[in-house]
Parts: structure tokens; C-alpha cells; sequence
């Protein structure tokens, strides 16, 4: 059979197929595989498979390098989700994805169906979702436009999961100027099943019936896939109408429908139609099965009349899913569908022969041999070369910049930095997401260095957190990458979790830039290094690449989703201060280091200098000797330096629970040598600032791991206030300002944007 | 029968607060537009129905918001118009 | 005992409502599908949080037309508890088993925090174990829970002293401060004349383990096993 | 000037889901309304403003919908009446 053009086909110009982005030479490789000029509904399949969101064509060789397998990882990256086992017969899925582009045209909507998609992609798997996290990098508060995106992104992601009933419970949030035009909003889910439940998107089986499943298609979102392979310009005003509205009702309606059709076992496989719709869902699908597929476009339910068969192969309409079913149990599926008042219809078949196979009625409308549509994509190794000027930047001595007159208070500085919205409180945000629905969260967002949930019918609990500091990436790819992980892993550990295994959402520019391939290659170098060297094996994620605007590329930022396992709930482990008296101790040493700062960045505007150094076996010492330490019943509170250095940590274990604020008093003395604004805002790597009633035995187990440890100071009342001695200098404040600076930032920057939020706050249909 | 459309609107009852009207009253000062002196903000509601004459689709659209599209506690409701629809 | 707990399309709570009635009281719970009309026996009705049918023209109105609702209306009229926890509480509104209506918090913002609250009467099904006065610390997470009512309406619920939980901060005041959603007068739940059915928005059934930070639900939840045994 | 009460039609833009409409339309053919064929849920927004005359009042409330009432990527709006406001 050989497919032909539908009456009112747009003929196939050089132009057409431009506009569908293909390269003259992809073009020529469509022919080739073809044998002869593609009909419009081909050229549509193949712009959308073949797009970058869809195919990795700059990214696969590079993603190849980076380590995959463990004991423990039951699938890794290539299906919707990546899976571990945690012992006790129950396994993880988890995935992140980014809904950059979308969100950056319609914040509220791009959010929420950034939202939909994750949590599909995870219980396609058969798990249960049963927590959310989000990563978000907007440009600076100081812009209405951004506050608008903030405003809008944070009700679409809160109004998406609080109607699912998945407790969004983590996540990580940064702004600078180099996210103005093109915000990043990754959102990841992680579920859990049991390990004999697991279900994979393969179609299998001569002769199963092939079912579409959930919302009916519409018009909106095509071509979707190959907008978020384009650069965010101006043009993509006209693009607008691209935008998807999702409905978490009908999503929930999927969820519950879909784990009862998996346990029923009348389903080969699932996949969500996520990116190019019912395209890829079905051409990945009968990729992996290595079978033939025919679908008939006639039979989709549509949400609209007269809709062409190209319109519903690339139609992004959310809350759809493609099902294989074993042939003659279709009705199962139907009655399962109808009991939550959702649609199922039968749309094709797999077939032996070797083909990706089109119909609309009698009507062929699109052929493709073979069952590799989806790898036999274009492949390209860009050149990589790193820019000059980063160079320049990187070898900058920020020693020499000169300290502004106010830092001769030290503590005026700290209070500039917890004012930072980079590093203040994000509770204007999470406040707005339900963050105890499901009834497992131990630790929820604010409360410690990563989210902690229970699981229930074991004593096991399960950390998960998101990280990357894109201006280290910036500055160093390589050490920023290892850093993205380290801090990751870092955070889990905090919480009393031993890491396990990443998902990664890659975010940057435009590959064809040498500059940008670099920042690629060796950023996902070094997340792979230190995925090694932490044990914590990738198990999928997502790459989304043209993240620029008219302003510039976004730092590159390859988030990372960590997930660890907790043995017993009993070593769950908080960050505030909790007991007078308690000792505090410094793991790991600060260093002579300012480069790649949130000090220079803030109190300077200095965006150079060389990101602290990494090194990764210090850092799996510190993990193993703090994990140690935890189970030993040593440590009542771990809080890890990041943004900001030891003494944004310090404050932040006393006064970030404004409900039960502590003091400290704290004595730097041996590092007196080092410069003052270097050992308190220096970000060096690989410290956890922790308390414990039990000094003598912390510091005798981190010394086994070869891990540098010294006691600090020493937990007061919050009366005391923060007092920190160095040398012969002490400084003292009262926390009140410090915890005013650091809760009060972002309400304050958001309360100056009643007219941009105010139309998405009142827009909005769900609520409740 | 004919096929109508008839569109309603839900308005939050007089007295009561109005915080969604308040905030875009407040916002659209911050924007400018001072000679703004109160904003109210409800639902406005299409039905396509058929019905034997406009009489008819009035009288069932009135039956559906006192059965459920407005909250007798906090809402009243008035029909804003009834037409034949397009293309019916 | 026997709790009923209905799971409407869009319910996200009903688990998590069995699950403290079958964990902590070690009682039987039973979902109850929407579409039904058997309570199946229950003692007691729980009507869960969550966002029945999307909550989408206004919270609670589509799913008090449910065809449970109105065996869950019968079981109140004989006198049969009835909780309504959050969208439960909407719904119970909804279907005129309760007074007011839930709308918008008034920062027209989502709201998830902990929050304390304030027993003010130890008459309800879902105070019974509890004193008068006593705080208690447990999650809310709603959009629209500003409860409302007209002016004599409120003055009736306090006349009679079916208000049955309030808004307070720490100390036990009910200042404006600790009120997270604007409700008139700081309600946090009200009663029927009858004591048999309460609505709250906060959500006892997430506040039964301390692990997870707060087990101030359970004296409600063990009011709960009173009610259903009187 | 004079007082204006301006109303204003919010609408779903035409082709996307409209996940409100349906949920209402569904329910009201539960609840036994079988000849609703199509339901859109918008907001009905009314603005009390001063003006010059009822032109100017109409060309306000356009540029405040152009800048902050609807959102131009999903949705449309309407001027649905111009009135001098009783009392004012
Ligand atoms: N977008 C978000 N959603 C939910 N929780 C968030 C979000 N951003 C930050 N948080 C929470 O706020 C706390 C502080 O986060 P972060 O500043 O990233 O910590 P750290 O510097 O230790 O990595 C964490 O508990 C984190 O999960
Ligand atoms: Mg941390």
C-alpha cells in the first residue's frame, strides 16, 4: 500500500517543509526512506518525530555517555519513567519534564500541563503518584512581566496537583536576569507500585487491539513538539493558539482508570499522548515492540468536526492515552473507562508486517517501512567549542572586587542575601500547593534539605529533592554539572536518605551553537561523573533545548530530580535548630572561594569567577560519614551550605521555622586566616552544617570517612539571637530582621504585582 | 424545535465580599485607570439548548440556575438574553 | 463501627479518610461509589476532601446531585452522623444539610498550611470527645473555604451554639491574623441544629499521626466512634 | 464626566478545551436537561467608571481588557452593554 494525498492537501513546497523545520537534507532522507515525496500528513508525522523534543537529534550520543545501570535500577531511561527498586517487593517510578515554552506564552496553562504530562508519564508505568516537585528559574522579580509568569506558573502547577490529590512536596526555585525571556518550569513526578506491577509502553502481540483512552482530541497544542524545538522569538505571537488548557478533573477520572486497567491485565502497554500526541505515543510504542501499527484516524474521538488526519495525529490535547489491549478484551477496558465517565475507542491494530501505517477510513494517508521511525532520525554531532568570553569570565579575579561600604556589617550582607529571592523562603509558593494530601508527608517543603514521604506498610521513607545552580554551569559546564548532582545527593542525605538514582531535565540553548553544545556536552559530563562517583545512576529525564529569547540563551541548566531511600523512618532528619545546648558542627571546611557566587551576584551584580571546586569522592564521604552519623541516633538537625555559604545556613537553622526559632552561637576562629566575606558567603562545596547532642561521636565517625569536622558553636535560645566569633571579632544580631528578610522577600516582590497576577488569580476555574 | 442560546449572568450577591472584584478594581488603578470607582466580578454562562420557542429556553435555563448554576446563598442570577443560535 | 466514606468522581481525600478510620480507630471504612444508593451499612458518613467533578462551576454544586447524596441526606435526616471534611463541607453546604457556603479565600490564593483551630462546643458528633477550648493543630489546603452566611444565619449558628470550630493563633485567639481564608468570624466548622452534621474545612484525617506532625485529628476522629455508638 | 457601568464578556477562546462548559453541560443532562447542547463558562465582569460619554467609557473598558482582563493567548471578550450607572 502506498499512501496518497487527501483532496485539499497543501502540496509539498520547499517552503512548506521549512515551515515544518526540516532541513533540505532531512528532507532528503524522508524521500529516501519513503522512495517518494511524503503526503502532508507524513511530512507533519515526521516533523513532529523528528523534531528535538521527540528525537534527541543533537542530544542522544551525548546522553549515551552517562551511567544507567545498578543493582537496584529496574528500567532506565526509554520508557515513560525510570524505575528502582526499594526493597520490600515496591519499586519508584520517577520522571521530570520541562514545560518551558509553553509556560513562557501562557504561565497558568504551560504550568499545568507541564504538570499533567509528568504525572502521566508515571502512572502509565502503573504507579501511584504520590509526590510532585518543581524546579523554576525566572528572571528578576524586579520586572512586572516576570512576576506575572511567576504568579501564573505557581497557579498552574498548585490548581493542576491539588486536584489530582499528589502532594506537591519539593522543589527548587532561582532568579536572574539570564531566565528573562524564556523562564524554565520542570516539573517532576515520582509514584510508587509494587515491582510485579510494573508496565511498560511496548506494543506487543500480533492482532491486540490498539484503543484510545481519556479526553477526546481537539484542535489545540499542534505541533507543540517542534515549538519547543524553536527559539522563543517574537514570532511566536502568532504561535499562540498553539497553547493547551488542561483538566486535572478529567486527569484524575485517567489516573484512577488507568491503575484499575492495569491491575485488571487486559493491557500489553500504555503511553501517555504526551509531545506530538498520538504520533509518537504510537510510533514509540511500535518502535519498542519492533512491531507493525495501524491506526485509523476516523476512529479518534474528536473534540471537534471536520478535524483532517493530520490535525489528529499531532493534536497535543491533554489527558489522552494510547492503550495496547489484548485482542477481545476491549469491552474490560471500555466498561473500566465508562465507570469513570471517560471515552475508550478502538483506533487500530499491531500488525506483523513492518510498518507504521496511517488510515483514514479506506484511505491510506500515511506509510512509513519499518519499525524505526523514531530512531532512524537524523542524528548530528554539533561542534563544541567554549566561548571566549565565558572563558574570560571564568579566570576573572572576583578577589579583587571591592567590598561596598555596608559590608563592614557582616550581618548587613546576610540580611541582603536572605533577602535574595534566590535564596529567601519559598513559601509564597508552596503555600499554595497541598502539600499533606495522601496523608504520607513527614518532611514537607521548608521543613528540611529534601522532601520526605513515608511508606506506608514498611518503616522505609523515601527523599527526593531537584537542584542546579545554572550560574555554576554557566561559568564551569563541567563542575557545575557534578555540582547539580552533588548538591542533589547532598540534600537528600541531609534528610537521613542514602541517594539512589537521578532524573535529569537538561534546559539549554540553541545546540547548533558551538558555545551551547559545549555548555551541553560537558555539563552532562559532569553529571555523569558524579553520578558515578554517588552511586545514583540515571534513569531517565528529558531535554529541552532553545531555551532562548531575543536576550540570549538561559544558563544551562541541567536540573536534576534526586530520589533516595530512607531505611527506617525513625532517622528522618529536619534542618532547624531544636535543642539548647546542642553542639554544632561543621562537616567539611570552607574554603578561600567566592567565584559563581549568589554574593557576588547579589551585593555586586558579578556574575565570574570560577564556581567552587568539586570533588567528588569528598563528597561521597561526606554522605556516607553524615548517613552514618544519622543512623547512629547522633545528629538532631542537618542543613547543607549551598546558596549563600555557612552563614546563609546558619541563619536559616535558626529562624526558618518561624514557629520555633533558635539561636546560635558560633566561633570561626580557625579559619580567621581566610577573608571574611569568603568563609561566611563562600559557597565551597561539600559542607553540612549539622546539630547533635553528641559532638565527640560525630566528629569521630566523619574523621573514619576522612571527612573534615569541627565543632562550631553551640544551640542557644532565640534570645540570643545569631553571634558569630572570629578571632578577636564577634557580631551579633537578633533574628527578627534576619527572619523578616528572609519570609518577607518574595510576599513583598509579589504584593508589588497586583495587576499582573491579578488575572490569573481571578481567571482560573478550579479552586478549591 | 429550535435551537437557542441563552446566556446568563452570576453575579456574587450585593453585600457580600467581593475579594476577585476587589483585586482587579485594585489593579486596574495600579495600571492607571483611576476613574475606576467599583468592579464586580461573576459568571457569565452560554447554554445551547432546543426548545420549542424562546419562551421555553428561558423558562428552562431559569430552572437550571435555581437547580444548580447559582448559589441561592451567595448569588443571583439575571437571563442576559435569549437567541436563536447560529447555524441551528 | 462502620464509616462510609463516598468517593465521588474527583474525590482525592476519600483514601486518606479510610485509612485514618482503619489505622488509628481500627474500625471498618468502606468507599462508597457515587453512582450508588447503599450506604452499605455505614454508621457513619464521611464526605471527603478533593474536587468532585473538578469543582469546576462552583465547589460541591455538581456532586450534591450525586446519587448517594441522597441516602446521605436520608441517613442526617434520621439523625445519622454526617462529617463533611473540606470539599465534603462544600457539598454538605451544597445540599442544604449544612447552612452558608464556602467561597474564594479572600487572598484568592490556594491555601496549605498548618493551621490551629479552636473547639467551641463539645455537642457534635465530631467534638464529643473533645473539651471545650482546647486547640488543636492540623493541615489545611483549600481555594475556597471563606465560609459566609447571611447575617442572621451567623447569628442563629452563634446563638446556638453550632459553631463548632474557630480560627486562632497560638494563644487561642480568634484575631484576624490566624483566619487563612477570610471566613466570617473565624469559622473554621459549623453543625446542624441537630449536632449530627458537621462541615470543617481543616483536615482532621491528616493530622492522626504524629510522624507526620500533628495526631490533634484523633480526638474528632474519636469523637467520631462516640457519635456512631450513641 | 458622567457615571458608566460597563459589562464586559469573558469567553474560552473558540477551540480550546473548555473543561468548566463540559463539566456543567454534563451535569446538567444528569439532571435531566437532555436538550442542552453546548455549555461555555466565562466571567461577566462589571465596571463602574467615569467618563466623558458612554464612547469613552467603552473605549476605557476595551483598553483595560487589552491590558489585564482577559488573557489574550485563551480567551475573547465582549462589550455586553454601556450604561449610565443609576445614582451616580
Ligand atoms: N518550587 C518549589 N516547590 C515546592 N517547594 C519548594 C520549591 N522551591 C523550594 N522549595 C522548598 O523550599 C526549601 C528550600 O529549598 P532550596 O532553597 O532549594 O534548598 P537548598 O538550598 O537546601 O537546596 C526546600 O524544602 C524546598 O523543597
Ligand atoms: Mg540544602
Amino acid at each position: 500500500m502506498t499512501a496518497v494525498s487527501r483532496p485539499g492537501d497543501p502540496v509539498i513546497t520547499p517552503a512548506l517543509v521549512a515551515e515544518h523545520g526540516l532541513t533540505p537534507d532531512e528532507y532528503e532522507r524522508l524521500i529516501n526512506m519513503l522512495g517518494r515525496t511524503p503526503t502532508f500528513t507524513e511530512l507533519g508525522v515526521v516533523s513532529a518525530l523528528w523534531s528535538e523534543h521527540c528525537s534527541y537529534k543533537h542530544s542522544r550520543p551525548v546522553l549515551k555517555t552517562l551511567p544507567t545501570t545498578a543493582p537496584w535500577v529496574l528500567q532506565g531511561p526509554g520508557e515513560n519513567a525510570g524505575v528502582i527498586s526499594i526493597g520490600d517487593g515496591l519499586a519508584v517510578a520517577f520522571k521530570i519534564e520541562s514545560h518551558n515554552h509553553p509556560s513562557a506564552v501562557e504561565p497558568y496553562q504551560g504550568a499545568a500541563t507541564g504538570v499533567g504530562g509528568i504525572l502521566r508519564d508515571v502512572f502509565t508505568m502503573g504507579a501511584r503518584p504520590i509526590a510532585m516537585l518543581n524546579s523554576l528559574r525566572f528572571g528578576s522579580l524586579d520586572t512586572p512581566r516576570v512576576r506575572y509568569l511567576v504568579g501564573g506558573v505557581v497557579k498552574g502547577i498548585g490548581d493542576y496537583g491539588n486536584c489530582m490529590g499528589v502532594p506537591t512536596v519539593a522543589g527548587d526555585v532561582m532568579f536572574d536576569a539570564a531566565y528573562e525571556g524564556n523562564p524554565l518550569v520542570n516539573a517532576m513526578c515520582v509514584g510508587i507500585l509494587r515491582e510485579d506491577e510494573l508496565i511498560r509502553a511496548k506494543a506487543e502481540g500480533v492482532g491486540n487491539t490498539i484503543m484510545a483512552v481519556g479526553a477526546r482530541t481537539g484542535r489545540d497544542g499542534i505541533h507543540g513538539a517542534s515549538f519547543a524545538s524553536e527559539d522563543l522569538s517574537h514570532e511566536n505571537d502568532a504561535k499562540r493558539p498553539r497553547v493547551q488548557v488542561g483538566d486535572p478533573f478529567t486527569e484524575k477520572l485517567l489516573l484512577e482508570a488507568t491503575l484499575e486497567l492495569i491491575a485488571s491485565g487486559d493491557c500489553v502497554a500504555i503511553q501517555d499522548m504526551g509531545a506530538a500526541g498520538l504520533t509518537s505515543s504510537s510510533a514509540e510504542m511500535a518502535e519498542r515492540g519492533d512491531v507493525g501499527i495501524v491506526i485509523d484516524t476516523s476512529k479518534v474521538p474528536a473534540r471537534e468536526t471536520g478535524m483532517t488526519p493530520y490535525e489528529i495525529l499531532l493534536s497535543e490535547s491533554q489527558e489522552r492515552m494510547l492503550v495496547v489491549v489484548k485482542k477481545g478484551r476491549e469491552q474490560t477496558v471500555r466498561d473500566i473507562l465508562t465507570k469513570w465517565d471517560l471515552h475508550a475507542a478502538v483506533i487500530g491494530e499491531v500488525i506483523a508486517e513492518p510498518v507504521y501505517r496511517v488510515v483514514e477510513g479506506d484511505r491510506v494517508v500515511a506509510e512509513f517501512p519499518g519499525t524505526r521511525l523514531v530512531t532512524d532520525c537524523p542524528q548530528y554531532h554539533p561542534e563544541a567549542r567554549e566561548s571566549e568570553a565565558i572563558i574570560a569570565l571564568r579566570a576573572r579575579d572576583v578577589h579583587a572586587i571591592a567590598e561596598r561600604p555596608e559590608e563592614a556589617d557582616p550581618f548587613w550582607t546576610l540580611q541582603q542575601l536572605l533577602s535574595s529571592p534566590t535564596i529567601a523562603s519559598k513559601r509564597w509558593i508552596y503555600r499554595q500547593y497541598d502539600s499533606t494530601v495522601r496523608t504520607n508527608t513527614v518532611i514537607g517543603p521548608g521543613g528540611g534539605d529534601a522532601a520526605v514521604l513515608r511508606i506506608r506498610g514498611t518503616t522505609k521513607a523515601l527523599a527526593v529533592k531537584t537542584d542546579c545552580n545554572g550560574r555554576y554551569v554557566y561559568l564551569d559546564p563541567r563542575v557545575g554539572g557534578q555540582i547539580a548532582v552533588a548538591e542533589a545527593a547532598r540534600n537528600v542525605a541531609c534528610v537521613g536518605a542514602r541517594p539512589r538514582a537521578v532524573t535529569n531535565c537538561l534546559n539549554f540553548g540553541n545546540p547548533k551553537r558551538p558555545d551551547i553544545f559545549f555548555q551541553f556536552r560537558e555539563a552532562v559530563g559532569g553529571m555523569g561523573d558524579a553520578c558515578r562517583a554517588l552511586d545514583t545512576p540515571v534513569t531517565g529525564g528529558n531535554v529541552s533545548l532553545y531555551n532562548e529569547s531575543p536576550l540570549g540563551a538561559v544558563y544551562p541548566t541541567p536540573t536534576i530530580g534526586m530520589v533516595g531511600v530512607i531505611d527506617n523512618v525513625a532517622h528522618i532528619t529536619r534542618l532547624r535548630f531544636t535543642e539548647v545546648g546542642d553542639a554544632i558542627v561543621l562537616l567539611g571546611e570552607p574554603t578561600n572561594e567566592l567565584g559563581a557566587s549568589e554574593y557576588l551576584s547579589w551585593i555586586h551584580g558579578v556574575v565570574a569567577g570560577a564556581p567552587p571546586a568539586c570533588n567528588l569522592t569528598q563528597e561521597r564521604a561526606l554522605i556516607d560519614a553524615l548517613l552514618e552519623s544519622i543512623a547512629a541516633g547522633h545528629v538532631r538537625s542537618a542543613h547543607d551550605c549551598s546558596e549563600g555559604g555557612l552563614a546563609v545556613a546558619l541563619a536559616e537553622c535558626a529562624m526558618a521555622d518561624t514557629d520555633a526559632m533558635m539561636g546560635a552561637e558560633v566561633n570561626l576562629t580557625p579559619w580567621a586566616a581566610l577573608p571574611l566575606r569568603a568563609l561566611l558567603f563562600g559557597e565551597a562545596q561539600g559542607r553540612v552544617v549539622i546539630s547533635t547532642a553528641n559532638a565527640d561521636a560525630v566528629i569521630a565517625v566523619a574523621k573514619r570517612f576522612g571527612v573534615p569536622a569541627t565543632r562550631i558553636g553551640t544551640v542557644q535560645p532565640a534570645t540570643s539571637g545569631l553571634c558569630i566569633t572570629i578571632g578577636t571579632r564577634t557580631v551579633s544580631a537578633p533574628l527578627a530582621p534576619l527572619a523578616d528578610a528572609f519570609h518577607e522577600a518574595i510576599p513583598r516582590a509579589m504584593r508589588r504585582a497586583p495587576a499582573e497576577t491579578v488575572s490569573s488569580a481571578v481567571a482560573a476555574g478550579a479552586t478549591n | 424545535m429550535t435551537r437557542y442560546r441563552v446566556a446568563v449572568h452570576i453575579v456574587p450577591r450585593r453585600g457580600l465580599l467581593d475579594p476577585q472584584g476587589k483585586a482587579v478594581a485594585d489593579a486596574l488603578h495600579t495600571l492607571g485607570f483611576s476613574a475606576v470607582t467599583d468592579v464586580h466580578v461573576g459568571r457569565h454562562i452560554v447554554i445551547e439548548s432546543d426548545a420549542a420557542d424562546a419562551a421555553a429556553a428561558e423558562a428552562s435555563v431559569r430552572a437550571m440556575c435555581d437547580k444548580l448554576l447559582a448559589n441561592p446563598v451567595t448569588e443571583d442570577y439575571e437571563i442576559a438574553s435569549v437567541r436563536t443560535a447560529e447555524g441551528a | 463501627m462502620k464509616v462510609g466514606v463516598v468517593r465521588f468522581p474527583g474525590s482525592n481525600c476519600d483514601e486518606d479518610a479510610v485509612l485514618a478510620v482503619v489505622e488509628q480507630l481500627h474500625e471498618e471504612a468502606v468507599l462508597l461509589w457515587h453512582k450508588d444508593h447503599d450506604l452499605q451499612g455505614s454508621d457513619l458518613i464521611i464526605l471527603p476532601g478533593g474536587f468532585s467533578y473538578g469543582d469546576y462551576l462552583r465547589s460541591g454544586a455538581i456532586a450534591r446531585f450525586s446519587p448517594i447524596m441522597q441516602e446521605v441526606v436520608a441517613h442526617a435526616k434520621r439523625g445519622g452522623p454526617v462529617i463533611g471534611i473540606c470539599n465534603g463541607f462544600q457539598i454538605a453546604c451544597e445540599a442544604g444539610l449544612l447552612p452558608g457556603a464556602l467561597l474564594r479565600n479572600d487572598s484568592l490564593q490556594f491555601r496549605s498550611m498548618q493551621v490551629t483551630i479552636r473547639v467551641e462546643q463539645t455537642n457534635s458528633c465530631l467534638t464529643r470527645a473533645a473539651t471545650k477550648g482546647q486547640l488543636l493543630t492540623m493541615p489545611i489546603a483549600h481555594g475556597d473555604g471563606r465560609y459566609t452566611a447571611d447575617d442572621a444565619t451567623i447569628a442563629r449558628l452563634e446563638g446556638e451554639g453550632r459553631v463548632v470550630f474557630r480560627y486562632v493563633d497560638a494563644t487561642g485567639e480568634a484575631v484576624s491574623a490566624a483566619n487563612p481564608n477570610g471566613s466570617l468570624h473565624n469559622i473554621a466548622g459549623v453543625a446542624n441544629d441537630a449536632g449530627n452534621v458537621v462541615g470543617l474545612m481543616p483536615h482532621p484525617e491528616r493530622a492522626v499521626d504524629a510522624l507526620l506532625g500533628s495526631a490533634d485529628g484523633r480526638v474528632l476522629m474519636e469523637s467520631m466512634l462516640v457519635a456512631a455508638h450513641a
